[in-house]
């Protein structure tokens, strides 16, 4: 049968975004793929290039949509790298409980996005109306529903209010519950299991070669977290362990195993807070106002010629870099150069490679399986 | 348009023939025979047209995910017959809910052009409107506005579904007033701006 | 469980040694250097000139089992003098793949990692020239993560990759003019000093109200 | 047993009675009777199209709201005061006013008295009311059953585009063919004994017959689209049609072999006076019937031509505007007509359920009886589409082709098989056709061993246990491993902080 290309994109279900991929079917199956970015490249960098280090923040945040606050986080360990800033104890629990109720909210974003493109639409609307639980804790946090602008240089903005650790646990304690839920809609439908299983092998050992990181190499039986190589925050004082799937094949993870692994994430992150809201220095239901020093240590501003800071964070979609240059003539306020990397951007290129001799239909299982965000790739 | 003077007692072939069939140019008769229905039908119509707005599923950036918060329990849109259809040709809305970046512009107009009228466009979000914190970037248009009409801005960043919904209803508000009438032919309509008395 | 500080000191000094003895009289300078934030870990930063890069990312690959590289930055230094015009900075991770057979069950203790299990961060460094055509060799086939960090990295920054085959840009679009890569210091962000960056290519300038002005 | 309300009849009979006389002495005069039975069909064939296909905004009515209760909403809200009572305060006219000689005036009045009576202009929650679309006094009849009345108006109104490379011919006759052969099926469905358009005497080979002309239109429509979203749709819904239209003609054949006709209304006179519904004879039946109805009127999971995910829309990508509104209808009439003759072959038509029983107790079986019977069996359908395909596509995923087509293939064309064999079995050995009798309480002729009804018991009972068998037989060791064996030291959700 003759050979087409088929022009996935922009405006397509299945991108999650705005990004094309070229597709050659040769009937219902996959001969080749290309994938092409850029619809959505803003040059942060380069806007950043003429902000304050404070202000690069919202910037940051808005990188990737779904999970502002390991982004701003990610970039704040940074800046904190240059500018060789203190961070109090309580401020990091802050920011922990901050990161993994951003990293819940993310997760429930794809599992949402990933139901319909194995259509499935009542798995979106449950994991948004559970989104909205942690939403509005992040809101207590931030102020607002998508992009906080929250942690500080040297602290985070503001403390927790008063009742904040009640409410999280209350609703961390019922997301436990709603957990076991979505397992009893998927893991139990045969359909479900049919269209994962044996679908978009990937390799562990040609997924770390290629760059691609976090929950996807944790599927494939690669037991790398930057919360537990590289510490940053203080993962090493909560009760956590890092979820990963043992694969069943030689050929690596496929889309299940993908699926199961951010499940177990959120299930760990759940576990993360209830353990660091009790261990939370200060107490929980103490509220300390803005600058005090339990919260924030005022930083410098202006960073040495020469200096760079480097962060390497687990971000929910795997590992998010960022690479500052500060100094620069008469312009210490500033970052020389910053330098961003997503995970999503090796990734993308990787996955669409992976497809190749699978069915149409599979495309946005696979796709879907490894969280493609698109606002992180293209910056 | 609907015009709420016009007769709706002169509904025979003879007003047909003669708002019609004097037109040779195809898309002109095209146009005539829809105003015709459009007066014909006027309140109907406008009605129908204004309750079931679908939207093109078209992510861009976050306002895409308040977008699709917008579907979901807590705002549901849904009551207000606000779907997502993932085909232009089947949509009426197009919500521009992010940066449009130089590489996207041709396309977003294509999108546009192969919507079928009546269309409307809501510009949603900061970066939609007028580049917002990326006006000064070499790669980002200074709103969507520069290459399509808009209907409805709803400023923001990202505006809540609630301001969505919102700016759904003053949508639908401005539909009253506009009816079916071509997205060529409004530009003398003023643009709305959600919150902004 | 987390790797601790004293297992994170016993594998930066093996590996900066190792990277020392073996291009001892090359000019590659292997550092020791404690990142100020977080809890204060530290990597091996490593200054290489370019022409040795390719065999130092072999060896490094190979012998001490550098698999994954993370991020390239490139920077535009127009001041910088002579030889440092351009600096091209690499971000590479040693990460060990365990537990990949099936049908296993190795709990697996961070605590307990030694050698060459225990991650460590790389960065090296490679200073360019002051000129018109900046380039260095590429690694594009010895980590494939490179590859589209490379490509970024020329589109964005404009650093030749000598030998990386199937450059295109990729976030820029692909009809952007020939030499236009915006992260080069010469240009400017808009409103701050220039009207535009460049000529716009696909004539979608700013909206007529604006012009002239300057923010 | 026979409706007691035979519409049919009445018109037939009216139409005879007014006709010869109105034409005596004229030309006409010898084939008045002719005449009259035209014109009874005619209003028949009207009164019951009407029926079938206004009644189908319920079934666009009830997926919206229970798909929105699945999905913990509410669902489309829309009321059609609205229609006069505008957006966010601004009125959309009082258009009563416009209609000429003063036509429209009672209707203001009601509405100012309705608005002045139990209006919310002024009421505690008028905002809230407004954003839900509530109508007077907050109450909201049928919220939403108006939504699909606007949706489809407003297709109306819009643009018609076709493609510029597409094959205009073809692209503008394929969603007449798909409408044109679906609404035939509407001409063969009974709403009860006395109340149907037409009744040939091999109906059920009709109805197969032309619900496999609508596939040439989808083929049509995905080809000449000139879109390759619409021609891998198209190439789906060919491949997935012939995979599921034998099993669907074999369970069908069986059905006819089971009642002993090819006719609908007498297959379902059968159900009665043989005393069971068909649903307990040939449970594996029902459930291959559903299964490929589903498949054929391509609802999740068997939705392959219109996979979202892959392919934008499916086959109808291209299409906008009206042809879009009638596809879309025409999918909807296609399930409405599944439910229908699934109400019809196994549920027993409009008989009620239990009713050879309860019309032996004297008051109530009189009143029992008494039930319309075109009431019944449209209850029956939207319960069948309720039950079954609103909810299993809003629960279940969608199966890829290659799993679809091995489906069809090699699991439901085998059962097909059995089961003709089975109806045969049964028709044969097990049936007692002296027995049947076609009156209120029917016949027993599924009686065997001297216990009454105990082949439709004892075959339901068997099939009730393969299922709960096939229900519980789940690899637990196997799948548990190959489901939950994310490792990690300490199992997650076991934690209680605090302890260690």
């Amino acid at each position: 049968m003759a050979q087409m290309w088929i022009t996935m994109g922009p405006q397509h279900p299945m991108t999650h975004g705005l990004w094309t991929l070229r597709v050659k079917v040769d009937g219902e199956t996959v001969v080749d793929t290309e994938a092409e970015l850029g619809y959505i490249h803003r040059g942060v960098e380069k806007i950043c290039e003429a902000r304050d280090f404070t202000q690069v923040t919202p910037y940051c945040d808005r990188l990737c949509y779904v999970s502002a606050m390991t982004w701003a986080n990610s970039y704040i360990y940074a800046a904190e790298d240059l500018l060789e800033a203190d961070v109090p104890e309580r401020a990091e629990y802050i920011r922990l409980i901050a990161a993994e109720l951003q990293r819940l909210a993310s997760h429930l974003m794809w599992l949402g996005a990933f139901g319909p493109d194995i259509g499935n639409l009542t798995l979106m609307t449950w994991c948004m109306r559970d989104r909205e639980m942690f939403l509005d804790l992040l809101q207590e946090l931030g102020g607002s529903r998508m992009h906080y602008n929250y942690p500080r240089i040297g602290g985070v903005k503001r403390d927790i209010p008063i009742g904040f650790g009640d409410r999280m646990i209350a609703k961390v304690k019922l997301f436990e519950k709603r957990i076991e839920e979505y397992e009893m809609m998927l893991d139990e439908s045969t359909i479900w299991l049919v269209r994962l299983q044996g679908v978009g092998y990937a390799n562990a050992e040609e997924m770390v070669e290629a760059g691609v990181s976090g929950p996807n190499v944790r599927a494939a039986g690669v037991n790398y977290d930057i919360r537990w190589a590289h510490p940053y925050s203080v993962y090493d004082e909560v009760d956590w362990e890092p979820a990963v799937e043992k694969p069943t094949s030689v050929k690596g993870a496929d889309c299940y195993d993908r699926y199961r692994v951010r499940i177990e994430e959120m299930r760990q992150s759940c576990r993360m807070l209830l353990d660091a809201i009790e261990k939370i220095p200060g107490g929980k239901n103490t509220h300390y106002s803005s600058r005090d020093e339990m919260i924030y240590t005022k930083a410098p501003t202006r960073a040495p010629e020469g200096a760079s800071g480097f962060s390497n964070y687990e971000c929910t979609r795997g590992a998010s870099q960022f690479y500052v240059q500060g100094g620069g003539e008469g312009r210490g306020k500033m970052p020389y150069r910053l330098s961003i990397r997503s995970p999503m951007f090796i990734t993308i290129p990787f996955v669409a490679k992976t497809m190749i001799g699978y069915k149409v239909a599979d495309i946005p299982a696979i796709m879907g399986s490894f969280d493609p965000c698109i606002g992180e790739t293209d910056r | 348009m609907a015009d709420p003077g016009e007769n709706f007692a002169a509904f025979n072939s003879r007003a047909l023939v003669e708002m019609v069939g004097g037109v040779t140019d195809e898309a002109l008769k095209v146009t005539r025979i829809k105003q015709f229905l459009s007066v014909l039908a006027g309140r109907f119509f406008n009605w129908a047209g204004r309750k079931s707005l679908f939207t093109l599923h078209l992510g861009i950036k976050c306002c895409a995910i308040e977008m699709a918060a917008a579907a979901t329990p807590r705002f549901d849109g849904d009551r207000f017959g606000v779907l997502f259809r993932s085909s232009p040709r089947q949509s009426d809305v197009l919500l521009v809910n992010g940066p449009i970046s130089k590489k996207f512009a041709d396309k977003i107009v294509r999108l546009w052009e192969q919507m079928p009228e009546p269309k409307y466009c809501i510009a949603m979000g900061e970066c939609a409107i007028s580049g917002g914190p990326y006006f000064q970037s070499y790669n980002i248009l200074e709103g969507v506005d520069t290459v399509i009409p808009v209907d409805v801005y709803i400023p923001g960043c990202p505006p809540r579904p609630e301001a969505l919904i919102d700016g759904f209803g003053l949508l639908r508000e401005k539909i009253i007033r506009i009816g079916g009438a071509p997205s060529s032919g409004r530009d003398s309509e003023k643009p709305i701006i959600v919150g902004d008395e | 469980m987390k790797i601790t500080l004293e297992q994170n000191a016993i594998a930066v000094t093996e590996c900066a040694d190792a990277i020392n003895d073996r291009f001892s009289g090359s000019g590659i300078i292997a550092d020791i250097i404690q990142h100020s934030n977080a809890k204060k870990y530290s990597f091996v930063r490593v200054i290489a000139p370019p022409q040795h890069w390719q065999a130092l990312a072999k060896w490094m690959k190979f012998e001490i089992g550098v698999n994954y590289c993370s991020m390239i930055t490139g920077t535009h230094y127009p001041e910088g003098g002579a030889d440092r015009g351009w600096e091209v900075v690499y971000h590479l991770l040693r990460q060990p793949i365990v537990n990949q057979i099936p049908d296993t069950n190795t709990v697996f203790v961070a605590e307990k990692m030694v050698g060459a299990q225990i991650p460590v961060e790389f960065e090296v460094i490679i200073n360019l020239p002051n000129n018109d055509t900046p380039s260095v060799p590429t690694v594009q086939h010895v980590w494939v993560g490179a590859d589209w960090n490379e490509k970024e990295t020329w589109d964005l920054v404009g650093i030749n990759f000598e030998g990386h085959e199937n450059m295109f840009r990729v976030l820029n679009p692909h009809d952007s003019p020939d030499g236009f890569h915006p992260l080069q210091k010469q240009h400017k962000i808009r409103y701050h000093d220039f009207n535009e960056m460049y000529d716009d290519a696909q004539g979608f300038g700013r909206k007529p109200a604006d012009e002239g002005r300057v923010k | 047993m026979d409706d007691k309300y035979d519409l049919r009849g009445l018109i037939f009979s009216t139409f005879d009675d007014l006709i010869p006389p109105l034409l005596d002495g004229t030309p006409l005069e010898e084939s008045a009777d002719s005449i009259a039975f035209g014109a009874a069909t005619f209003a028949a064939v009207n009164i019951v199209f009407l029926m079938l296909f206004f009644s189908q905004f319920a079934i666009l009515w009830i997926e919206r709201k229970a798909v929105a209760r699945m999905n913990d909403r509410r669902g489309a809200t829309t009321a059609l005061r609205s229609l006069w009572v505008g957006e966010n305060g601004v009125t959309a006219g009082e258009w009563w006013n416009m209609l000429p000689f003063g036509l429209g005036k009672p209707i203001g009045s009601l509405n100012k008295w309705l608005n002045n009576r139990f209006g919310n202009r002024d009421e505690t929650f008028a905002t809230v009311d407004r954003v839900n679309n509530r109508s007077w006094m907050g109450y909201s009849i049928f919220p939403g059953f108006f939504q699909n009345v606007a949706d489809g108006m407003k297709f109306l109104v819009k643009e018609h585009m076709v493609p510029q490379r597409a094959d205009r011919l073809i692209f503008e006759v394929s969603p007449f063919l798909i409408v044109s052969s679906t609404l035939l099926i509407l001409g063969i469905i009974p709403l009860s004994s006395g109340m149907y358009a037409t009744n040939p005497d091999l109906s059920i080979l009709y109805a197969i017959a032309i619900f496999g002309i609508a596939p040439i239109g989808v083929f049509f429509a995905g080809w000449s689209s000139n879109n390759k979203y619409t021609l891998i749709g198209g190439i789906r819904s060919a491949a997935q049609l012939t995979a599921y239209e034998i099993p669907l003609l074999l369970t069908l054949l069986s059905v006819a072999i089971l009642t002993g006709t090819f006719n609908i209304i007498e297959s379902i006179h059968f159900q009665h006076s043989a005393g069971a519904w068909n649903l307990f004879l040939m449970p594996l039946g029902a459930g291959l019937f559903l299964l490929t109805m589903i498949a054929e009127v391509e609802r999740v999971p068997f939705d392959m031509p219109e996979a979202e995910a892959e392919l934008v829309e499916g086959w109808w990508t291209e299409y906008g505007g009206m042809r879009f509104g009638m596809l879309f209808m025409a999918e909807y009439i296609r399930t409405y007509a599944a439910c229908f003759l699934f109400t019809h072959f196994f549920l027993g038509g409009w008989h009620l359920p239990f009713q050879g029983l309860i019309s032996q107790v004297p008051l109530l079986g009189d009143l029992y009886l008494l039930i319309p019977g075109a009431i019944v069996v449209l209850l029956k359908s939207w319960l069948v589409f309720l039950l079954v395909f609103v909810w299993a596509r809003f629960s279940l995923a969608r199966i890829r082709t290659d799993q679809i087509l091995e489906f069809g293939w090699r699991i439901l064309l085998p059962l097909a098989v059995l089961q003709v064999v089975l109806a045969g079995i049964y028709r044969l050995y097990l049936f007692d056709p002296t027995a049947m009798k076609d009156t209120a309480a029917g016949g027993w002729a599924w009686n065997a061993m001297g216990i009454p009804m105990f082949v439709p018991i004892i075959t339901t009972a068997i099939w009730l246990g393969i299922f709960v068998l096939f229900l519980n037989d789940e690899d637990k060791s196997g799948n548990t491993e190959r489901m939950f064996h994310v490792y990690t030291e300490k199992p997650a959700g076991t934690y209680v902080p605090g302890q260690e």
